[in-house]
């Protein structure tokens, strides 16, 4: 292509006055005219009106032109509109540029035509420039495998697998323990419902063992995970569990015949079990396993009678773990959440005091399926406690002896306790220290109610302490009432600490095999907090339940709809469509050194540092932002339709003339342009000095542009981008960060003035903002005097201008 | 540990206790609101 | 001096939660219904932090029992310092105990051209290495004890045992003739001026002696010139360590080893070394490596030791006294025959406590410094 | 320019004293303040630091002989102030002769400006003591 003549048309638009009114458009057409390439140049009033198109495509056809430029409004509107047309012209989409002398100029220049126009002309030889170095792009397409994994067999994982399932898909169920049912199934009952957990959970986990879609692995782990969006390759371990559960009909004889009793974890240590066990009586799938930690040991002359007495001849002692790959093409993962353990904050005494129990203790307590049948009793006596205190908020809301969010579900799951204990025990006195009742959900408020009309104390102000009397084992509390403003104390028979959620530790686990992160709190960080609630930035990777951020019952069964309808989108398309702008790797030049795969926020690219084989991007993983070629000291990664050349083209043309004058700005498509956009719309005046390139992503912007800018002698340049955290690409704009301060540093040994190099966040949001930056920006300008300029022209001239080495890890994990 | 700061825009200078756990942070200089604020190097 | 929305910020009363943990626990509180941490940070924020500020700021002892709890560690002692600053300066008229002399010393010492003489007390056997860059930090022993003659305390034998300590393990270390008092009484009262004079008085001391390193036996001086100077002076680089940091390791080794002492000691812990610093275990350490000693906790010990009853020598009152019993009673339940503490004004406040006239079931335990307690064990050293 | 003293002078034997001496005409500097105290028991070393800590050079507590206290306390009670106070002042540098103590018969004029006399002269060796605020600010 580019050995082809160029034929370049160039079409300026008035916009009726919009352009026109402050924009003297015939000057900018005849300059464009006299542009290297260009073998026509029209005008028109309104470009993008069926007129203007059908001109557009007549002059491709009469003067066979390979390139088109329209400089009219910005990109982010006519874009797509003018690709469309020269496409129906036979024209490769990624052949056209836009310039937008719009919304980064009429708009913003109203009173001052002649620098307006100026303006105007460079914008459109910036755009030209570029036009000339574009070539034609492909759209990749990739199949997608028609199965799907689930990780985690809580309600969430539970329900995900059903729905999928019944959608027609593949899935594998992947449970770390014998029986999916998760934390629901030991709470006893559930709000604000207050129907019975293992009722309403029971019958989905067998329509989970049974449905001939669904492959349930319980008792399993994922070892690793390799692949991208549609083609991963999972490798799972099904750890023995001596019993053939297919075949075992849990008859029970094995553990009638054990010797070995344990502690139940089930029943959270109430009663006990043996070493052959069911882990609970509704279990999924049915079957027994053996304990193979206290198991006696498995060869006869030890024990072996479970071998013995079991019929069906299920046990094999020397059962052995078996690996299992399996390919999906979607991931959703559930793994849930991990119960707070109090033990931290000794002043509640909940490893010193028998009768301070914490919230899954009391759900057994009270639970008819529970160790005392539903008898609520204390621990240190088996007396039913005529006065229980719950106290709220216990490792929640707190900076360093818990976690520092609010676990969403423990005041209504304290609320649901009280009213069953007075449906069980009327005589009850129950108290409940609290901060704040959040009482958020549809029906929370009713059972809130109902729970202080059945007489049950709210006592406002948490417990500073918790002391036991040695003899009677009851709890003395003190604690301010914070609406009376006085501090009481309170003799009780029983406390139950009413702990909050944290991340579960498998979550660690599986972000070391898996490309997803953590947000501050510990939990899954999502593609977007708002609009992608249950996407992983990774794509084909999506999230159900207590694993995105503490959930109650409903959410999570909401959320793992959610996630499904968002894996079958995948699923049902059959193919992945992949932006064309996307990063290659020339392995001619690349030494494997494996810096862009660390800088890579979505695990797009495969190197592998010691077999020196090249690094390799996954098209389909890629999402262009081209942190990757920034980061690159090799130049060995292009980003297709963000060239380096393409970009270094805008910043000689827009240094041609008068470069003391401009100011080069870069802006990320997403929030910076949008910004600029915004500011044109509203008409907000800054001057006219900024020469703006647009960038997928302020991640893209590789040191040595903005010193190729100094060098032909740029007295600021501007780089901006998202705000942290609202990055369009994760955390590629961290890199930004990260690249200004190895910048300015390398500026300042140089000799340049740091300062020359400007920093900004602007969200799309912030167009006042931005205007106001761009007058900063030109004050600084006028204070860079042509002998500084001079001076840094002559130390660049010898200076490489490509990076030196690498840039620390940021302090997240991206 | 001390990170410390200075404003580009304006040119105050300030100091932040800097935890390495601690999730990326945007900087915004506390007196004229820019991003342009660098970490100023540890003197060896 | 101190901007409001600084202050707010640096010690997050603008978090606190209303949780009542802070007032739970406070120990004024328990015995005065009047005093409510929480409400004198919520009256004192409200208004845009102009709210009414009442008499009870006055009766915090700065004992940090409420930071201890607090889920956001709102700096309560800190902003109740503020709190008292501002009505300084707004003229409250103040009820210092002991005629206001502790203050009026604090206020000389401050003084550029003090020269004091305060080293009488030297004992001749300390052997004292003038050129050392490690100085003893003395604090305010000297004073006390003609201060509180009538009390019978005896601060400047634990002074004495900890220089013995150092010597006897070869620490070598100097003397400053003319030390300043760290000026925490002022600091805590809101009297920032006085603190600041004292705090570059001493600065000013060390510099000009080329200190690099300080010990001290004074918990107080302890705390404030390793947390707070460096707050307050912009170049203080000097490292502080308290003696049972720089005794405890070496305790049981050749360089240090300590004799037999058969008593049954319990150890109070001072908030200022304890909860504020967060030493506990060295003191403890040392003492449970004297032989025939044995240690026995209090109800309340470690991070909830209960204080002493008083801090800046001012509204001492009945409170303050029922604090002060409750510790003594606390001290005797265990059954031991010495409370050792390594702060001398907790051995003041409770000595004080105990020479109470009006009430008799006030408990008559022994009260001894850590140091002069564990320099006592060491044995006759062997001439060589 | 002669030291400025304090004199806390106790109202009976002590303050007639003072007197006496105006009315007979005998003479003293007027850098010599006197603040009048029903009895010397009322003084305490708070009090006498307090005067030194506002930057007098002297203080000098005058009250009656032992034994003829109006009060019939026989002044013990100020006796241990008093040397309390000299301890505290010679730990400060300012040296326990800044402080003096004189017990005078009533109505001896003559003994009582003599004693202040002797008192100046002792104390003008000294360099005077600056007020505690300046010293602060010159800090500062």
């Amino acid at each position: 292509m580019n050995s082809e003549e160029l034929r370049i048309g160039v079409f300026v638009c008035d916009c009726g006055l919009n352009i026109a009114g402050s924009v003297d458009t015939e000057k900018v057409r005849e300059s464009a005219e006299k542009l290297d390439g260009v073998v026509v140049s029209v005008r028109n009033k309104y470009t993008c009106a069926d007129p203007g198109q059908e001109e557009i495509k007549r002059c491709i056809r009469e003067y066979s032109l390979n390139r088109v430029v329209v400089a009219s409004c910005t990109p982010r509107m006519h874009e797509s509109t003018f690709r469309n047309c020269v496409a129906q012209a036979g024209l490769n989409p990624y052949l056209f540029e836009m310039a937008s002398i719009r919304e980064h100029c009429s708009w913003v220049h109203l009173h001052d035509r002649e620098a307006a126009t100026d303006k105007a002309k460079d914008i459109v030889k910036i755009a030209v420039s570029r036009a000339r170095l574009l070539q034609p792009q492909e759209e990749t397409k990739i199949p997608i495998t028609d199965k799907a994994l689930v990780i985690g067999g809580g309600v969430a994982g539970i329900q995900a697998a059903l729905d999928l399932a019944d959608a027609g898909h593949q899935v594998y169920l992947v449970e770390k323990a014998a029986s999916v049912g998760g934390i629901m199934a030991q709470l006893d009952k559930t709000f604000p419902t207050m129907d019975c957990s293992i009722c309403v959970l029971g019958p989905k986990m067998m329509d989970v063992g049974r449905h001939h879609q669904i492959t349930l692995m319980t008792y399993s782990q994922i070892e690793a995970i390799s692949g991208y969006v549609g083609n991963f390759t999972v490798r799972v371990r099904k750890k023995a569990r001596y019993v053939d559960e297919t075949v075992c009909n849990s008859c029970g004889r094995c553990a009638e015949v054990c010797p070995v009793v344990v502690p139940d974890e089930f029943q959270q240590g109430f009663s006990s079990r043996k070493a052959a066990y069911i882990p609970f009586p509704q279990a999924v799938p049915s079957s027994y396993l053996i304990d193979m930690e206290h198991c006696l040991g498995n060869s006869p002359i030890t024990c072996g009678k479970c071998v013995d007495v079991c019929e069906k001849d299920c046990i094999d002692l020397n059962m052995q773990d078996e690996l299992v790959d399996i390919d999906v093409g979607v991931i959703i993962v559930a793994t849930g959440m991990d119960v707070y353990d109090p033990t931290a904050l000794d002043e509640y005494g909940y490893t010193r005091f028998e009768n301070v129990i914490a919230t899954m203790e009391f759900e057994r307590l009270i639970c008819g399926g529970g160790p005392t049948e539903g008898k609520l009793v204390r621990p240190s006596d088996y007396q039913v406690p005529k006065r229980i205190g719950f106290i709220q908020c216990v490792g929640s809301r707190t900076e360093d002896k818990g976690y520092p969010y609010c676990s969403n579900v423990c005041c209504m799951n304290t609320i649901k306790d009280s009213l069953l204990i007075n449906e069980h025990y009327p005589d009850t006195e129950v108290f409940v220290f609290y901060m704040d009742i959040r009482a958020y959900g549809k029906g929370f408020e009713d059972l809130y109610r109902r729970s202080k009309e059945e007489g049950v104390h709210y006592i406002r102000g948490l417990p500073g302490e918790v002391i036991e009397d040695p003899d009677t084992k009851n709890l003395i509390i003190r604690v301010e009432n914070t609406t009376t403003c006085l501090v009481e104390e309170h003799e009780l028979d029983m406390v139950v600490l009413s702990v909050g959620l944290k991340p579960s530790d498998d979550l660690k686990h599986l972000t070391g095999i898996i490309n997803i992160s953590q947000t501050a709190d510990g939990f899954v960080m999502e593609a977007h907090p708002k609009l992608r609630p249950v996407d992983a930035p990774t794509p084909g990777i999506f999230f159900a339940g207590s694993v995105e951020a503490p959930k109650d019952i409903k959410d999570s069964v909401t959320q793992a709809g959610a996630a499904v309808a968002r894996a079958s989108i995948l699923l049902n398309s059959g193919t992945v469509h992949g932006d064309a702008v996307k990063a290659v790797i020339d392995p001619e030049k690349c030494p494997s050194c494996g810096l862009c795969a660390r800088v890579c926020p979505f695990g797009a690219i495969e190197v592998d540092v010691k077999a020196k084989t090249g690094a390799r991007v996954i098209a389909a993983a890629c999402a262009g932002c081209g942190a990757c070629a920034a980061e690159c000291r090799f130049e060995a990664i292009t980003i297709q339709h963000f060239l380096d050349d393409q970009i270094l083209a805008q910043i000689n043309a827009a240094l041609e003339e008068e470069p003391e004058k401009k100011i080069i700005t870069f802006l990320c498509n997403w929030c910076s342009y949008a910004a600029s956009d915004m500011a044109g719309i509203s008409r907000m005046q800054y001057p006219p000095n900024n020469r703006f390139i647009r960038v997928m992503c302020s991640g893209r912007v590789d040191e040595h542009f903005i010193l190729h800018a100094f060098k032909l002698g740029a007295p600021i340049v501007l780089l901006s981008g998202c705000h942290i955290g609202d990055c369009h690409y994760s955390s590629a704009n961290h890199w930004t960060m990260k690249r200004a301060d190895r910048l300015w540093n390398r500026m300042e040994k140089l000799g340049i003035r740091p300062e020359r190099l400007q920093l900004e966040w602007i969200s799309a949001a912030e167009g006042p903002r931005f205007a106001k930056i761009m007058h900063d920006i030109e004050d600084l300008r006028q204070k860079v005097t042509q002998e500084e300029i001079e001076r840094t022209k002559e130390v660049l001239a010898v200076e490489k201008l490509t990076h030196l080495g690498s840039i620390e890890e940021p302090s997240v994990a991206s | 540990m001390e990170e410390s700061l200075k404003c580009l825009r304006c040119g105050h200078e300030y100091k932040i206790s800097a935890d390495p756990k601690r999730k990326v942070m945007e900087r915004v200089c506390p007196r004229c609101k820019s991003n342009s604020v660098r970490k100023i190097p540890l003197k060896k | 001096m101190f901007d409001l929305q600084e202050v707010i910020n640096d010690t997050k009363v603008r978090l606190c939660l209303d949780c009542g943990k802070c007032t739970a626990v406070c120990p004024v509180t328990r015995y005065d219904a009047e005093f409510n941490p929480r409400l004198v940070v919520q009256g004192a924020l409200s208004q845009n932090g102009y709210g009414p500020v009442g008499e009870t700021i006055w009766s915090c002892i700065s004992c940090n029992m409420c930071m201890e709890r607090c889920n956001y560690n709102v700096k309560f002692t800190d902003f109740i310092r503020y709190l008292r600053y501002k009505a300084l300066v707004e003229g409250a008229e103040v009820q210092y105990n002991h005629g206001g002399t502790p203050q009026a010393i604090m206020h000389i010492m401050g003084r550029k051209d003090t020269k004091q003489n305060r080293l009488s007390w030297l004992p001749g056997d300390i052997k004292i290495d003038k050129h050392s860059d490690t100085a003893f930090f003395v604090g305010c022993a000297p004073y006390f004890d003609v201060l509180f003659s009538d009390l019978g305390v005896k601060t400047i034998e634990g002074t004495k045992g900890a220089l013995a300590l150092l010597n006897r393990a070869q620490i070598p270390f100097t003397l400053l003739p003319n030390e300043r008092c760290c000026g925490r009484d002022l600091l805590v009262m809101g009297d920032i001026e006085g603190f600041l004079a004292l705090a570059r008085a001493n600065l000013n001391e060390f510099k000009k002696r080329g200190i690099k390193n300080i010990i001290t036996s004074c918990p107080e001086g302890y705390y404030t010139l390793k947390v707070d100077y460096p707050k307050f002076l912009e170049n203080w680089d000097i490292n502080v360590r308290h003696i049972t940091e720089v005794i405890a390791p070496i305790v049981g080794t050749d360089q240090l080893v300590l004799g037999r002492l058969n008593q049954r000691v319990t150890y109070h812990d001072s908030c200022t070394l304890g909860r504020y610093s967060k030493v506990f275990d060295q003191p403890r350490h040392i003492l449970n490596s004297i032989d025939g000693l044995e240690m026995v906790e209090m109800k309340d010990n470690r991070e909830k030791a209960l204080c002493c009853g008083a801090s800046p020598w001012a509204f001492c009152g009945s409170v303050n006294k029922q604090i002060q019993k409750e510790r003594l009673a606390q001290a005797a339940a265990t059954g031991a025959d010495i409370l050792v503490t390594a702060c001398p004004k907790c051995q003041i406040h409770l000595r004080c406590a105990q020479k109470d006239k009006e009430s008799d079931d006030i408990h008559q335990i022994e009260i001894r410094d850590l140091s002069a307690f564990v320099a006592q064990s060491l044995l006759p050293q062997e001439v060589s | 320019m002669y030291p400025k003293v304090l004199i806390f002078s106790c109202n009976w034997d002590g303050w007639s004293c003072i007197e006496t001496a105006t009315n007979s005409g005998f003479r003293y500097p007027a850098s010599v303040k006197v603040v009048r105290v029903s009895c010397l028991s009322r003084i305490h070393t708070g009090l006498i630091l307090k005067a030194f800590e506002f930057g007098v050079d002297g203080v000098i507590l005058l009250g009656c002989e032992p034994g003829n206290c109006h009060f019939g306390s026989d002044s013990e009670y100020i006796i241990k102030e008093y040397k309390k106070a000299q301890n505290i002042l010679e730990m400060l540098g300012i040296w326990k002769d800044r402080l003096a103590l004189v017990q005078l018969t009533a109505f001896d004029g003559h003994q009582f400006v003599t004693e202040v006399m002797k008192f100046l002269d002792e104390i003008e060796q000294r360099p005077a003591s600056r007020r505690v605020r300046t010293a602060v600010s010159e800090f500062a």
